[in-house]
């Protein structure tokens, strides 16, 4: 029984990737923009991850320390002009954001 | 001795920052006093040099006075520096001499103009350019008294400046004299490139050592030179602004465009006659371009309704005669009709002057007539300026001068006779349109009452208050009509034709500087006689032919005149041969479209359009820039992609 | 140390000026013609000893330069605080010195607002100006290059006429392409200078002579020539002189026409031919045929125009043909008219400008088409006007006539062509010189104005300049004196140059 | 060991795509935390626990609830769910959960070659040679505090 290969398991985190990704382009709502860029996020943490496992070293696991911190700091900013932004418009849709 | 002569042309150019400074603020007297007294000194001054030229010849028979270097560099250089030969000392004395006359006559004529000070000034400017023109050392310092006198001319033609008809012509004058300047400075650079100098006696020495007869670069120099002269001088093709630059005061027209700086072009070629000796092809150019002066304008003149565009087709005309002489190699024969010319010519002229005042202003000469009795003297002078332009005794003037330049002429060649030919038949037709002037306008009793002044663009008025008369309004306009008769009167025995027992005093006197010609070959007396009498019966029969024709013209009904005035032929002539409408079409319009099309700059089209391509690419790009943000999030992917893409496939 | 001076005394006094203007805005005024009246002192004090050098004999014959100074700066790159003074400099420093006071003096009342900060720029474009006639490190130059570009930015941005902000903009893309194709070719020439000889520096002295292929030669070269021909401006290159002249306020207008053009024709002989001769003897027959080209071109664009201000904009196109031309022929008499020609243009035209912003200020139009008659109104302008106009037209007895006549005859052993065709461009000149007298001063008056003659101070300061164009146009040997070594330097390094 | 990595593969992928094809935000974050527990089960699987542990705790623990509060602010739709919208979901973390079992069950990771990384070793990678780092996310983390006051500050 071998172990998890590191192909595969990049592999995966380059389809979860892009399909965060293609969420982010095709999704209007603001809402799903943002769950789409968590998917993007964990994705590229799951990369380090693996590259951190492929080498038996910890610096990989950091870096999806920062990256947890980088998102939840995110997710706040992001979850705030998301509000402020439908208090103003009363819309979710993210076409909607320019234009003064 | 003569060290003094820079004072001659310094005095008018001081008369002249004297008016233009303080122009304003002195009163009429003063003015006159400064205008007319700095020329009247500086032609005593003149006259003494000329007389302690003549009492103690200098070594070689010319006095040069060196000012200073003008600019001294290696292979160039041209110094500021006067030159006193027999030319100059004849030339100088015309242009002080009949140039203070006119000054005089100026300030009782121009009395009621407004701008009295700057008139003066300008012709001060004039006269001191034009004694810097003939004193000129060098062809470059002849070349600033030659731009010089241009801009006084198209100061003075445009003097009425309020309309913009006279500015017409004055620009037409200024820039047609310009396109000949050029070809002057041409020549110039050929001669300072190749002879290394622009001073007139060394070019003479150097151009006869290096260049042979007939030489490419003597040909071209002197082609180019004439090209100058014709400019200046009102000759074919450049002769067309004289007859508009008629458009400034009368005095003007007799000092500038009849006296002196039309005949700058004369002077030129005479004083560079050594290149057009080595150019034996320019010097027949020259003599034809002569020759067709005389009859294409005196045929013109014949037509003219406007009494100084008859005088101005005059002075073409007897400018053909001096290039005819130039031709043909009667170097003095020139300079001396030049002298007659400007006697009776700038005569004629004041004599004009004082009729148009006398009509308020009116120039049509069919609108004229009675003038002699209503002012004698007038007419008697004018009279005798006619006589002298049409060589008939009793005047000797121009008696003597075209009878030296016919002989000359006569004897010149083989072409020779053909020249004389078409010079008989200029003395006609000169006797023809001076006398059908003198017919209509002092013959008969008066056509029209005096019109109110719709001359060209002078206040009205004038007239009435400068007297009706010469000698009424003063000893100030009569004193020069009177001195001028006399000098028509008498001019002519400054060289009189020896067959007749005269003696050639001012052709000898010229001899040291200027070269016989073919007078040397002097034919026999018998000959001299026959071309005499001929040219004298061509002059004579001119008078009973213009009271013909005078009498026809003015018999006629209104409408047949009318009509006659608009045949095609008389047009034709009016028009100065259609050389106008010519460069009209050849040249002025086709200037003025480019200049219109192009008004906004097609080159910076070009600039304007790499401009517009950024601004296309700018907004290419400022589309992208649309504010959302899935849309740069698919910007974002799309690069990653490429980049991938590159990664993985280079 | 007193070439330090001469950049420095405009910087201080300028920024002094604009320090004191929140008192009294006639401080900055007033130091600003100090500054250019302590200019024209040590420009008259290094004359007088260039004089005495020249007549005394006691310049050293191996070095070309009369004075210089040569302080570091960035030793690391070589590049060193190195100023040189010659004739060539010395003849336009006095110009610049000159002008910069008749450009004060004639906006003396015309600036209200923002006084402080105009002359701060005036003086920082003077002292630019001042740099680059006198630097002798390329590095320095760009730097005073640019120095000078800026100031004249604001000048027509921010006091300008109409369509200011556009002619700013454009006469500021068109000078700053040309400078930073200059500044690759001063890296370049270091570059290659330091390859061949294992030091890096950009100190013209040493610069000179780099010996490199011809087609490295040519590159570089084009990237000067480039710079230069934008800012001379020669023909294809001109299109932005127009729109900034016109927009440019008197003062800005007088610099430019009068100084930032010279430094192209200055940068052309001081850099382009000497630096690289071969190539600039490759490159003649394109420079000359550009010259004829805008001799031609400009005066018939000078005529089109009914703008008096552009009109002599492009006139000044037209007059710049002919120091293009000096240069490109390399004869001594073409480029020492060359010279003779910047300085009587920059007089001239400047002067020119300064008439036409004075009676902008009066009847607030440039449109000839509303002007005419204004002769019975303003006979003193009239005047001025007519001799400035036969300035333009090269009337004997201005030193314009005697410049234009050094380069045509310089220009005929070369090209008889070019020499014709710049003589048509003569007639041209006159063509549209006349016409611009005729459109505002003579004929009838087309509208009912009702304006001062030239003031006292206007009056004298086109008297100067006048007596000055007169003055030069007789006695224009003291000048072509005092140019005559840098001449025959720059020709000795010509193939096939210097034959006089 | 690898069925037990394209199971949880599987999950996620599907998880993910069900995430980006809902249309009701709630059923979409379900999904969502579904697939972070598949990917917690990978990390799991590669050695990481102490991440995987992260995983679940921040990310599909409090991050989400963070999604949850703004939706119930925004009150833009119901987050009364249909009862059959839990089946998807539920079926998954079933899977999940059974893979996690068993695992546990054979009481060790993989092969010889998975070489554990543990929390210790992670903490002193941390705080030796990325405590700057570290530093950096706690400011990053303050910004985000602060933004997210000041964003959500009620103006008036």
């Amino acid at each position: 029984m071998a172990s998890v290969s590191p192909e595969y398991a990049l592999l995966l985190a380059g389809v979860l990737f892009c399909l965060g990704l293609v969420g982010v382009i095709v999704r209007r709502n603001l809402l799903f923009i943002l769950l789409c860029v968590e998917i993007m996020l964990n994705s590229a943490g799951l990369a380090f991850v693996v590259a951190g496992a492929r080498w038996g070293q910890p610096d990989g696991q950091v870096m999806f320390i920062f990256l947890l911190t980088m998102a939840a700091a995110e997710v706040a900013v992001g979850l705030a002009l998301l509000i402020l932004h439908f208090n103003r418009r009363k819309t979710l849709n993210a076409d909607m954001m320019g234009g003064g | 001795m003569l060290s003094w002569i820079w004072c001659i042309p310094a005095l008018p150019f001081a008369g002249f920052l004297v008016l233009a400074v303080f122009g304003g603020r002195l009163s009429r007297t003063l003015t006159a006093v400064i205008g007319a007294g700095s020329v009247g000194l500086s032609f005593l001054a003149a006259a003494a040099a000329s007389a302690l030229f003549v009492s103690y010849p200098p070594a070689g028979s010319s006095f040069t006075l060196l000012l200073w270097q003008w600019v001294n560099m290696s292979g160039f250089s041209p110094a500021i520096s006067f030159t006193l030969d027999s030319l100059s000392v004849v030339m100088i004395l015309v242009v002080t001499g009949v140039g203070f006359l006119i000054h005089l006559y100026s300030t009782r004529f121009m009395l009621d103009e407004e701008g009295y000070s700057r008139f003066f000034a300008y012709m001060n400017l004039f006269v001191g350019s034009m004694l810097i023109l003939v004193m000129a050392e060098n062809l470059l310092l002849l070349y600033l008294g030659w731009e010089g006198v241009g801009l006084c001319s198209y100061l003075l033609i445009g003097f009425w400046y309020t309309d913009p008809e006279n500015g017409r012509s004055a620009r037409k004058a200024f820039i047609v004299t310009r396109i000949g300047d050029v070809s002057l400075s041409v020549a110039l650079f050929i001669i300072a490139t190749t002879l290394g100098t622009l001073d007139v006696r060394e070019i003479a020495q150097k151009a006869t050592a290096m260049w042979p007869v007939g030489s490419t670069l003597a040909v071209a120099t002197a082609a180019l030179l004439l090209g100058g002269a014709v400019g200046k001088s009102a000759q074919l093709p450049l002769q067309t602004w004289l007859p508009d630059a008629m458009a400034g005061p009368s005095p003007v027209s007799a000092l500038i465009h009849a006296a002196t700086m039309v005949t700058a072009g004369v002077y030129l070629i005479a004083r560079t006659h050594v290149l057009f000796q080595l150019a034996p092809a320019v010097l027949l150019a020259v003599a034809i371009i002569g020759a067709a002066g005389i009859l294409i304008a005196g045929l013109s003149a014949t037509t003219q309704r406007n009494i100084k565009r008859i005088l101005a087709y005059s002075t073409m005309s007897q400018l053909g005669y001096m290039f005819l002489a130039l031709g043909v190699g009667a170097w003095s024969g020139a300079i001396f009709h030049l002298v007659t010319h400007a006697f009776f010519k700038s005569l004629l002229f004041l004599g004009a002057g004082v009729v148009i005042l006398a009509m308020n202003h009116e120039h049509d000469v069919f609108a004229m007539g009675g003038m002699a009795r209503k002012s004698p003297f007038t007419f008697w002078t004018f009279l005798i300026g006619a006589f002298a332009l049409a060589a008939i005794p009793p005047t000797t003037a121009g008696l003597s001068s075209k009878d030296q330049i016919l002989s000359q002429a006569w004897q010149s060649g083989s072409a020779g006779k053909v020249f004389w030919a078409l010079g008989i038949a200029g003395a006609f037709v000169t006797s023809v349109y001076i006398f059908r002037l003198v017919f209509i306008v002092f013959g008969g009793k008066p056509r029209a009452a005096a019109p109110a002044g719709h001359g060209h663009g002078a206040p009205s008025g004038a007239g009435v208050a400068a007297g009706k008369d010469g000698m009424q309004a003063g000893a100030v306009m009569g004193l020069p009509l009177f001195l001028l008769a006399v000098l028509c009167l008498v001019g002519g025995f400054l060289s009189f034709p020896q067959f007749l027992g005269g003696k050639p005093i001012l052709v000898g006197f010229l001899q040291t500087t200027l070269p016989q010609g073919s007078v040397a070959v002097e034919s026999s007396v018998q000959t001299e006689w026959m071309l005499s009498i001929v040219a004298e019966a061509a002059s004579l029969l001119g008078i009973p032919v213009a009271w013909l024709i005078v009498r026809r013209r003015l018999r006629m009904p209104a409408t047949a005149a009318a009509s006659v005035d608009n045949a095609a032929h008389v047009r034709f002539l009016q028009s100065g041969w259609g050389f106008d409408w010519l460069y009209d079409r050849v040249l002025v319009k086709p200037f003025m479209l480019l200049a219109k099309v192009n008004a906004r700059d097609v080159v910076d089209r070009f600039f304007d359009g790499v401009g517009g391509l950024n601004m296309l690419l700018s907004r290419g790009l400022r589309w992208t820039q649309n504010g959302r943000v899935r849309w740069y999030a698919a910007g974002a992917a799309a690069g990653a992609v490429l980049i991938v893409a590159a990664v993985v496939l280079l | 140390m007193m070439l330090a001076l001469l950049v420095a005394v405009p910087l201080v006094f300028g920024l002094a000026g604009w320090a004191l203007s929140r008192r009294s805005t006639d401080w900055s005024r007033w130091l600003t013609l100090a500054a250019n009246a302590v200019n024209l002192v040590i420009v008259a004090v290094l004359w007088a000893g260039a004089e005495g050098a020249f007549t005394m004999g006691t310049q050293p014959p191996s070095s070309p330069w009369l004075a210089q100074v040569r302080w570091p700066w960035i030793p690391g790159l070589g590049i060193s605080f190195s100023l040189g003074l010659d004739g060539l400099s010395l003849a336009l420093l006095a110009l610049t010195a000159f002008l910069g006071i008749a450009s004060v003096l004639a906006s003396w009342k015309s600036i209200k607002e923002k006084a402080g900060f105009f002359h701060f720029n005036l003086a920082l474009v003077l002292a630019g100006v001042n740099g680059v006639f006198l630097a002798t490190d390329l590095f320095l130059f760009a730097f005073f290059w640019e120095l000078m570009l800026i100031p004249m930015y604001f000048l027509i941005d921010l006091w300008g006429h109409e369509n200011r902000h556009r002619a700013a903009v454009k006469f500021f893309l068109f000078t700053q392409v040309g400078g930073l194709l200059m500044l690759v070719s001063i890296i370049g020439l270091a570059v290659v200078h330091s390859m061949a000889s294992g030091s890096l520096t950009f100190e013209y002295n040493e610069l000179i002579g780099t010996a490199m292929s011809p087609v490295v030669g040519m590159m570089l070269m084009l990237g000067f020539f480039v710079a230069f021909a934008v800012k001379l401006p020669a023909f294809p290159l001109h299109t932005w002189l127009p729109d900034a002249h016109t927009e440019a306020p008197t003062a800005g207008s007088v610099i430019l026409a009068g100084l930032l053009l010279k430094t192209g024709g200055y940068g052309l002989i001081r850099f382009a031919l000497p630096l690289f001769p071969a190539a600039s003897h490759s490159i003649a027959p394109v420079a000359i045929a550009m010259a004829v080209a805008g001799i031609i071109y400009g005066g018939l664009m000078a005529f089109s125009q009914s703008d008096m201000k552009r009109l002599v904009a492009y006139s000044s196109v037209s007059h710049l043909g002919f120091v293009l031309l000096g240069i490109y022929v390399f004869t001594s008499q073409a480029l020492s008219g060359a010279v003779l020609q910047m300085v009587s243009h920059g007089i001239s035209t400047g002067a020119l400008f300064i008439l036409v912003g004075a009676l902008q200020d009066r009847i607030h139009t440039r449109d000839m088409n509303r002007m005419g008659g204004l002769w019975k109104q303003v006979p003193r302008m009239g005047a001025a006007g007519l001799v400035l106009a036969m300035a333009l037209v090269g009337l004997p007895g201005l030193v314009n006539f005697v410049a234009e006549f050094l380069v045509l005859v310089g220009t005929w052993k070369v090209s008889m062509a070019a020499t014709v065709l710049a003589g048509v461009g003569l007639v041209i000149a006159t063509v549209y010189a006349l016409r611009m007298i005729q459109m505002a001063f003579h004929g009838g008056p087309r509208e009912k104005w009702d304006i001062p003659d030239l003031s006292v101070m206007e009056t004298c300061v086109l008297f100067v300049m006048i007596g000055l164009l007169v003055g030069l146009g007789l006695f224009p040997q003291p000048l072509l004196q005092i140019v005559d070594k840098v001449v025959a330097g720059v020709l000795a390094v010509i193939p096939s140059g210097g034959g006089a | 060991m690898n069925t037990v990595f394209a199971l949880s593969a599987v999950v996620a992928v599907a998880a993910t795509v069900l995430v980006i094809t809902r249309r009701s935000a709630v059923h979409a974050l379900l999904y969502l935390v579904v697939s972070l527990l598949a990917v917690a089960v990978i990390m799991f699987l590669l050695g990481a626990a102490f991440v995987a542990a992260l995983e679940v705790i921040i990310y599909a623990g409090a991050i989400m609830v963070l999604f949850v509060f703004v939706i119930m602010l925004i009150g833009h739709e119901s987050i009364a769910m249909n009862p059959r919208a839990w089946i998807g979901p539920s079926v998954m973390s079933a899977v999940l959960l059974a893979e996690l079992a068993w695992v546990l069950a054979r009481g060790r990771l993989g092969g010889a070659s998975v070489t554990e990384v543990g929390p210790k070793q992670v903490g002193i990678a941390l705080f030796g040679p990325y405590l700057l780092g570290a530093e950096m996310a706690a400011f990053l983390l303050l910004a985000g505090l602060v933004g997210a006051f000041h964003l959500g500050r009620r103006r008036n």
